[in-house]
């Protein structure tokens, strides 16, 4: 991260992303507009809703700009939340800041990888996250995801059957401090390995995973009753069918 | 995690004596901790150890073989999935190792490029799998990086804006057609006369009536076509019911004749009268 | 109060409450860790709760000084309260915030039910919402989605009564980023995407969503009258029928 090495007070020497020309025309007005906007959101805001409350014509991305590097090397950061902005702590505050930790959301080794294929290939739908991770994606791994505000219902894609497909939310972005998705962990390596490329041409499939609702030997009808509530609660990583 | 090389669960099908399991169903092959044959695959395939890029297929299929064979000779029920996979792979292991000569035969692709095919997808799993890993490590919010702690007294607020995601409104429509749909199904349940209404309505009926009537021209009245068998079985335990009581009696002619019923004689009878009474 | 008229950046001149030698003897890292520890807090903390989390022997009372000086004329203050210390927008800010703030609430239960409806049945009459959820709208309800731009009144049934039809809005396209109803997922998709489980009860179809804004054939203009009028009466959350 940059910043612990500069002067915490930025005076003049913006270093080079905005120059101190550019920044003077960041009126104080809505730098600090922007602060307090940013400050009491209780979500990330985007471009525009902040350009809502500034006087119109204002130049928002480079007052943003400024605020960005203003805030480099501070111990709370402005940082960019896929088309949004955000005040955050500083990641290297962590320590300091035990106190404030939560429980970590315990994601499923399932979860995990159903997160990181979409990440990844978005949009997704169910079948080609089965066909990656071999084996059928059970209801709660996905509902987890969707409750967690780490993946959306995007749209259907333009196929027999119109299947759901699955995207990154911006609480995914946020959560694990990336701008976009652009921004993924070796993204580019993958890429050019080929990894992210489609589905596999038909006839070099492996056997599909099974997830075709009849009921296996060792399973019985469910019954009466809502079948949402039929699921059991922790139903959360896939079993091995 | 998948078993490690070093976990007793997957070594278990390798190492065991043959000795050791010869009575009893002692012995567990943990593949729960396998996400299904792919996952097996790839822990199989790490053991090679070499690029993933460069496994044998061949040696692959044979290993993912033996593994299952271990694991059926030890009377250890497979999923149906790892035993698909393995015919699959013993088919291709069988189109690799003796090639059709007179190649084109159909649409079936080379073994090749199944095989490569195979091998892609291995490498597209341990992927995903290290792109989450790497997820993970990243400062996450609420654990490394915190966003603001409370809520701001003077960020006053407007007009609530209103939120909902896309999730939400599908699962709670769905959730209601569900439950309207349960509830049509309780509307249609088999309609049913208890025998407290049957009682009831034979008492009104019958009451001190000393002539015979007729059971079923009696309860006609309550015969819908869907109440008839009903209505039938209900006032048959009453009556009889109701003559074990003495407060009726019964009479039938002749085996699946006609059952007839008068009120019971007005003086109160002896308690075990009224079974004699009761005449077939 | 203070602040439009000063430098956005105040540079060296601190207003003499904190000289610059004063000020350089507070180190970066407790500034950042005030900074931090301040702005994740869920609560005001006191002195002693921050010097706790600073090196041993750190000048607490001077780097809040620090920081108090630098946050003065910005769009959000340190301040002290009682005998704590937090951030809080500056209070010239409010009306620039109250102006557009819109604190995001989660809409209710009811709400999403009825909005649901109306998005795969439109256009529907408060009755058949009703019929469907198997208890009464409240008028507050239906308020709500209209203020919040997510339905719209489209007209009148043409039956005894006249009951006014609610469709979706383009609010609602927005908030969900569709482009048309038609794009809602059906029953399949919906299956498909692990959203349902996979044992359905027979008959349960989900109709094919369209909103081509033209009134149906059973359905008039919404013609005279209060529109409000038709949401009588005026009954507060949802009572069973």
């Amino acid at each position: 991260m940059s910043g612990r090495d500069e002067p915490f007070f930025p005076v003049e020497g913006f270093d080079g992303r905005v120059s101190a020309e550019e920044a003077a025309r960041a009126p104080a007005y809505a730098l600090r507009v922007l602060e307090a906007s940013l400050f009491a959101a209780p979500e990330p805001l985007t471009e525009k809703a902040l350009a809502a409350r500034l006087p119109h014509g204002t130049d928002v991305a480079l007052a943003l700009r400024v605020l960005v590097q203003h805030y480099a090397g501070r111990g709370v950061n402005l940082v960019r939340v896929g088309e949004a902005w955000a005040f955050r702590t500083a990641p290297d505050m962590a320590a300091a800041l035990s106190a404030e930790a939560r429980e970590p959301r315990k994601l499923s080794r399932a979860a995990i990888e159903t997160l990181a294929i979409i990440a990844y290939h978005q949009p997704a739908t169910r079948a080609e996250i089965e066909e990656i991770r071999g084996v059928a994606t059970s209801r709660g791994t996905l509902e987890t995801l969707l409750e967690a505000g780490f993946i959306r219902l995007r749209g259907r894609r333009k196929a027999p059957g119109r299947p759901v497909t699955f995207g990154t939310a911006t609480g995914f972005l946020d959560h694990f401090a990336l701008e976009s998705v652009s921004d993924l962990p070796g993204l580019e390596e993958l890429k050019g390995a080929g990894l992210l490329d489609g589905r596999l041409p038909p006839g070099l499939d492996l056997p599909a995973p099974r997830d075709d609702g009849a009921l296996a030997p060792d399973e019985e009808p469910l019954g009466e009753g809502d079948p949402f509530e039929a699921l059991s609660p922790d139903d959360d990583g896939d079993a091995a069918p | 995690m998948a078993a490690s090389p070093g976990d007793p669960a997957l070594k278990a099908p390798f190492e065991a004596d043959a000795g050791a399991e010869a009575e009893g169903p002692a012995f567990v092959v943990d593949l729960d901790g396998f996400e299904g044959p792919l996952d097996l695959l790839l822990d199989l395939a790490r053991r090679q150890k070499v690029d993933l890029a460069r496994i044998s297929i061949l040696a692959l299929a044979e290993q993912y073989l033996a593994f299952v064979e271990a694991a059926r000779a030890e009377r250890f029920d497979l999923a149906a999935d790892y035993l698909v996979m393995a015919a699959w792979l013993a088919y291709l292991k069988s189109r690799l190792l003796a090639p059709d000569p007179k190649e084109p035969d159909g649409d079936e692709p080379p073994p090749e490029m199944v095989a490569a095919a195979l091998a892609f997808r291995l490498r597209r799993l341990e992927a995903m799998r290290r792109a989450g890993e790497a997820l993970t490590a990243r400062p996450r919010l609420g654990q490394d990086r915190f966003a603001r702690g409370a809520a701001d007294p003077q960020g006053a607020a407007g007009a609530p804006l209103w939120t909902a995601s896309l999730y939400d409104l599908l699962t709670s429509y769905v959730r209601l057609r569900m439950k309207t749909l349960k509830t049509a199904h309780t509307v249609a349940r088999r309609p049913t006369w208890t025998l407290a209404e049957a009682r009831e309505a034979l008492q009104r009926l019958v009451g001190r009536s000393a002539d015979w009537a007729r059971l079923d021209a009696l309860m006609l009245r309550y015969m819908t076509p869907e109440m008839r068998a009903t209505v039938l079985a209900s006032s048959l335990g009453a009556s009889l019911e109701l003559a074990r009581e003495g407060r009726l009696e019964l009479r039938q002619e002749r085996a699946f004749g006609p059952l007839y019923l008068r009120g019971a004689l007005p003086l109160a009878p002896d308690p075990d009268v009224p079974s004699k009474r009761f005449r077939r």
